[in-house]
């Protein structure tokens, strides 16, 4: 599998990305840089964190010019897996590869703590190795992650399994207080009709390592393994 | 030698008010006639102020800083360049420094704080270092107002943006709340980076023809005469100074900080430096003084941001995320190229010339000249006369102990109650969560964890440890011991995570050091710094001077701020501050004394700041230290949490509910202290005590003894159901957790959330 | 070619959630003005630009709102004013 | 008491970086709007409240402004538009 991580200017989490992929999964990734149009030959994207363009106008929306987003949009219309990180979520959803919009923190501040996750759907490409209904603890860091849509939309995403992850509290129930963001429905992260994009606000490539606190994001990367290599 | 520049047409006349203005006394404006040989130009002056403004200068600190120790065969670079850097084995070794926002931070407390960031980061990323993480030190008012309120949320969010957008980790810090910072804020930032040896770059500028190229930013009218200002003290008149804020641009910080690594391991540049304070003025003239070589530049080739800039106001401008860059000749289109690839302008400006000169053009008129370096070396040096205020001795002198409790106070844990509520020593989770602690995967500790930050060495089994502290109502009531506690307790808190402490940095934050009381604070601190940085083997690799931190009410404590930086040889050693494991024995190393002096105790509880503080023995600490590493190296500690705002008492309370989603009970017995009074066993801060739980308290007894530090086993870890029980003597108290942990996590969130209407202006960019 | 200054409005979408304006309104009524009823924040943003005439500098305007300035799911945008720079 | 609508306008202060403004210009530019020369992005803030008068409404938000909804040291604020709800 080779794995192409976006390097935006601001992207800031590429490098985490790219070394969650080369050290603990030992398979193939290279950085891409914004301003080509070649994926070089990735058969997965990742849409890093950080603040592409300084995020300056809204999170994700200066980036999602960029000119390997045009390959990347391709990439995905083909059924080509991509996944975007926190910055890399609001990317997609202002690309139109993800429906919504991640609006500025209901506390209007940063929040950089772990979380639980219920995972909602094993029906994707980067949660097929997980049981719905399974619990992860990772870092989540951001200040723009109220996912927000219409009710339509929500509807929709609820009826199709487009959920794939909400903020839950330690029993598992998706409560106001285990909400960080404000997010609707306590949506976490969502994919597109086919599970091959997905998009979540926290890091799952900071939770790969018992040094560092949490295993818990493995489940993401070997789900991915499982559909490339099958 | 004499040289030569023309007055532009329309400066003003150079009279003694525009000299005094500009914060020159006549003896320095006689000086540089003297050096000149003839009047200066406006320009001139210009740059005279600054580069001889405290800030830049340090012509009030420099001779009692000279007596620091500075070297140690791990040190690779001590003070003097932009950041000091030791070794930490396998051809690694780490840049850090620290350094103080204060007075743009009361101003504007959102951009003064963020790009007092910045211009840290800068300072790191040009040893050739990429950072790795962010420490912030801050010391305010009382929570209780709502200027200090707003001032806590902007400063907070302005360290939070900077930092998260850049994406370095802010992993540690420290924050104290007193009336004696009311109107002067402390803000101080330190940035760690890590480099191979080899690729340690100085801002040295060398080699005659060799270009002097601008980077990064255009230069705009932003931050003029910044650095004087940081070096006057606070009052109505700085309030019309307010334009000259500066704003910070993260964004593009992290292209600066890529082009420039990028730059430096490219072989095409000689040096390369911040223009920080004063600028351009103040990068070019340090450079080629530490070069010992001439330099021209052309301001007129400078990228400006703003039509019809003038020299000076070019010279002087503090715009942001802009490097001053040596390259070497002929290589000029491969720098523009890799500035280019990341977006930025880069423009050749000026040249090495190998006459003796530091020169500044505007086109072909020559607006400033002078000779060599010694714009640099003639500053003046000031000997100021010191002595010991009479406020200050009479209260280190006055008998604390003859200060009745309050009634409350026959209730141990009411007491204890209100500690962990004090805001000093409350959890600084409110703080901490705006800042991305984990971003860069190598946080193995970050902020509330453990009493260090600890940071993992990826491609090696290694990892740091770092730390800022500084308790400056103590330095106020006895700067000399004042100054050893700031280093040794930095030292303990780095020692508890495993790290073996190997260096320092520090901000120096005092008031004016023409008062001799400051004086007299500001020499002794620094003899108690040095005192304990022999002693505990950590030399000073650098720091930063911020004087003049009073209003008029006066002067802030003393506060020199200590950045430590330790090193694990094994990561994995790594030990946090929390309890982990119930039926673990509760260990005490050291010794507690009757020293009520200069606690948060008598300060929150009875508002009284006075006594001697706590004694510093540094041979007992460096013991200490030494058993603890020896204890978690063979694997025998689960936690070590050290004593010191609140003492045992509230160490205690920390141990069982910092963690907040893991909290524990404990059982603990103080009764081997019967000769102490209650209160001081309890909360007064005897310097040199570690608190460990262990699953073999023998073998942690061993090493304590064999290092001739005193051991007593005061517990055992409970259940969190359990609560805190403390026995001393006959009486027996119990605190159900939920009742410490309320106090201790929901102060600071209770107080800022009254904050809600004065913090809205400080939004900042989204 | 004529220089042109075109300022628009970016506001949050009627009915959405906008925590910034209830913390201002929030904030204004404990700061005593007490007469507030409702906030809201949006941007607000000023362009100068070169254009043939007012018309078409209106025009780019209009499209850059649609393409990057506003995001259609959440914000609406209007032209607040054109003039001559 | 009449309900009012007065709107502000809060802009970067002349002078100062404004990184917002600049990365929008940058990014219009490279979207193909060559002629935009500049770009500024403040705040657009709409207030509903009740006063006596137009006028005494518009007194009550210019003070909102200087105490709290413009930060003095590095925004400028305008007055946009009163009228009635
Ligand atoms: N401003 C801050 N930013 C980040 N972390 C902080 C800050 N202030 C305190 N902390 C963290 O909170 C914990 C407790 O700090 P402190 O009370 O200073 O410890 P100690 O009393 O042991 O020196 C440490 O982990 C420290 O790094
Ligand atoms: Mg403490």
């Amino acid at each position: 599998m080779k794995v192409g991580v976006v390097s935006f200017p601001g992207s800031n989490c590429d490098e985490d990305a790219l070394l969650a992929i080369v050290e603990r999964l030992h398979e193939s990734a290279v950085l891409l840089w914004h301003k080509d149009h070649d994926l070089q030959g990735a058969d997965v994207v990742i849409l890093p964190g950080g603040f592409s363009y300084g995020d300056y106008l809204r999170s994700g929306a200066i980036a999602r010019f960029s000119p390997i987003m045009q390959e990347v949009v391709a990439h995905a219309r083909r059924g080509g897996p991509v996944i975007g990180f926190c910055n890399g979520f609001q990317i997609a959803c202002e690309a139109g590869l993800l429906p919504g919009a991640l609006l500025r923190n209901v506390s209007l501040q940063f929040r950089s703590m772990p979380v639980t996750l219920r995972v909602e759907t094993s029906q994707t490409v980067f949660t097929n190795a997980a049981t719905a209904g399974a619990r992860l603890t990772m870092p989540i860091a951001h200040g723009d992650g109220r996912f927000t849509a219409d009710a339509d939309t929500l509807t929709r995403l609820e009826s199709e399994g487009q959920v794939v992850f909400r903020y839950v509290n330690a029993a598992g129930e998706p409560t106001e207080a285990a909400n960080p963001n404000g997010s609707m429905r306590n949506i976490a992260g969502v994919c597109n009709p086919g599970g091959t994009v997905v998009g979540m606000m926290p890091h799952p490539e900071r939770a790969l390592e018992p040094l560092l606190g949490s295993t818990d994001g493995l489940v993401l990367f070997e789900s991915l393994l499982a559909s490339v290599k099958a | 030698m004499t040289t030569h520049a023309t007055p532009r047409p329309g400066d003003p006349a150079i009279t003694p008010a525009l000299v005094a203005e500009h914060g020159i006394t006549p003896d320095e404006y006689d000086r540089v006639v003297a050096m000149l040989g003839r009047t200066p130009t406006l320009t001139e002056i210009g740059i005279i102020s600054a580069l001889w403004s405290e800030h830049c200068s340090y012509k009030h600190s420099r001779p009692v800083l000279k007596t620091l120790p500075t070297q140690a065969p791990w040190v690779l670079q001590g003070p003097g360049e932009n950041a000091g850097v030791i070794a930490i084995g396998d051809g690694l070794a780490v840049a850090f420094k620290i350094e103080s926002h204060n007075h743009p931070s009361a101003v504007e407390p959102y951009q003064g704080a963020a790009t007092g960031v910045g211009g840290i980061l800068r300072d790191v990323f040009t040893m050739g270092a990429r950072p790795i993480a962010m420490l912030n030190s801050l010391r305010f008012g009382s929570l209780d107002t709502p200027r200090v309120r707003y001032l806590v949320a902007g400063v907070v969010k302005g360290i939070g943006d900077y930092g998260n957008c850049v994406g370095i980790p802010t992993v540690a810090g420290d924050v104290m709340f007193d009336a004696a910072y009311e109107g002067n804020p402390l803000v101080n930032a330190m940035c760690v980076g890590l480099l191979r040896e080899e690729e340690l770059i100085r801002a040295k500028a060398e080699g005659v023809g060799n270009p002097i190229i601008a980077v990064g930013a255009r230069t705009g009218r932003d931050g003029i005469h910044g650095a004087s200002f940081a070096s006057e003290d606070l009052s109505a008149e700085t309030e019309a100074k307010r334009p000259r804020v500066q704003v910070g641009d993260p964004f593009t910080e992290k292209l600066l900080l890529e082009a420039s690594l990028e730059l430096i391991r490219s072989g095409h540049i000689v040096a390369i430096q911040d223009m920080g304070a004063a600028g351009l003025t103040s990068s070019s003239a340090e450079m080629a003084e530490r070069g010992d070589v001439g330099v021209t530049i052309d301001t007129m080739k400078v990228p400006v941001r703003e039509a019809g800039m003038t020299p000076y106001e070019i010279l002087l401008s503090e715009s942001q995320e802009r490097m001053l860059v040596v390259a070497t000749r002929g290589r000029e289109a491969e720098v523009k190229a890799i500035l280019a690839k990341w977006d930025l302008v880069a423009e050749v400006i000026g040249e090495v010339i190998a006459e003796p000169v530091y020169r500044v053009t505007e086109g072909d008129r020559v607006v400033a000249e002078f000779p060599g370096t010694r714009l640099v070396t003639d500053c003046p040096q000031y000997h100021p006369e010191a002595r010991e205020s009479d406020a200050a001795i009479e209260r280190r002198t006055r008998d604390v102990a003859a200060i009745a409790e309050q009634p409350e106070e026959a209730d141990p844990i009411w007491t204890l109650t209100r500690l962990l509520e004090a805001p000093t020593i409350a959890s600084k989770r409110w703080i901490h969560r705006q800042y991305d602690s984990t971003v860069r995967t190598s946080t193995v500790a970050g902020p509330g964890h453990a009493d260090a930050a600890v940071i993992r060495i990826r491609g090696t089994r290694k990892a740091i440890a770092v730390k800022t502290d500084c308790n400056g109502r103590y330095v106020y009531l006895d700067p000399r011991v004042g100054g050893r506690i700031a280093v040794a307790e930095a030292a303990r808190n780095v020692a508890c995570t495993g790290a073996t402490p190997r260096a320092i940095t520090n901000c120096l934050n005092f008031g004016n050091p023409k008062k001799p009381e400051v004086f007299f604070q500001f020499r002794e601190a620094v003899y108690g710094m040095g005192d304990a940085c022999r002693a505990l083997e950590t030399p000073v690799t650098g720091g930063n001077v911020s004087l003049y931190n009073e209003n008029p009410q006066g002067a802030v404590y003393p506060t020199p701020t200590i950045g430590m930086v330790g090193v694990l040889d094994d990561a994995a050693h790594a030990t946090r501050m929390t309890f982990t494991t119930p039926g673990d024995a509760i260990l005490l190393l050291g010794e507690p004394r009757e020293e009520l002096g200069g606690s948060e105790y008598l300060a929150w509880i009875h508002g009284t700041v006075a006594g001697a503080p706590p004694a510093c023995d540094l041979d007992a600490e460096k013991a200490l230290i030494d058993a603890i590493l020896e204890a978690i190296r063979a694997g025998h500690v689960r936690s070590a949490h050290d004593c010191s705002e609140g003492g045992l008492g509230v160490a205690l309370a920390e141990s069982c509910i910092a963690d907040e989603t893991h909290p524990l009970g404990a059982e603990v017995d103080l009764s081997a202290w019967p000769a102490l009074s209650r209160r001081a066993l309890l909360f007064g801060e005897t310097q040199g005590r570690i608190i460990v739980s262990t699953s073999d308290a023998d073998a942690v007894t061993a090493i304590a003894t064999r290092h001739g530090v005193p051991v007593y086993r005061i517990g055992t870890v409970r259940l969190a159901t359990d609560g805190l029980t403390v026995q001393v003597g006959a009486s027996r108290w119990t605190a159900p957790l939920a009742t410490l942990a309320d106090a201790y996590h929901g102060a600071i969130p209770r107080a800022m959330s009254r904050a809600a209407a004065e913090t809205v202006g400080t939004e900042g960019v989204a | 070619m004529t220089r042109f200054v075109v300022s628009v409005h970016i506001v949050p979408r009627q009915g959405l959630l906008d925590p910034q304006g209830k913390a201002v309104a929030d904030s204004l009524r404990t700061l005593g003005f007490a007469g507030v009823r409702d906030v809201h924040v949006g941007r607000h943003v000023v362009l100068e630009l070169d254009a043939a005439d007012a018309a078409s500098a209106e025009r780019a305007v209009r499209e850059m709102c649609s393409h990057l300035l506003a995001n259609p799911v959440t914000e609406d945008f209007e032209l607040a004013g054109v003039r001559p720079a």
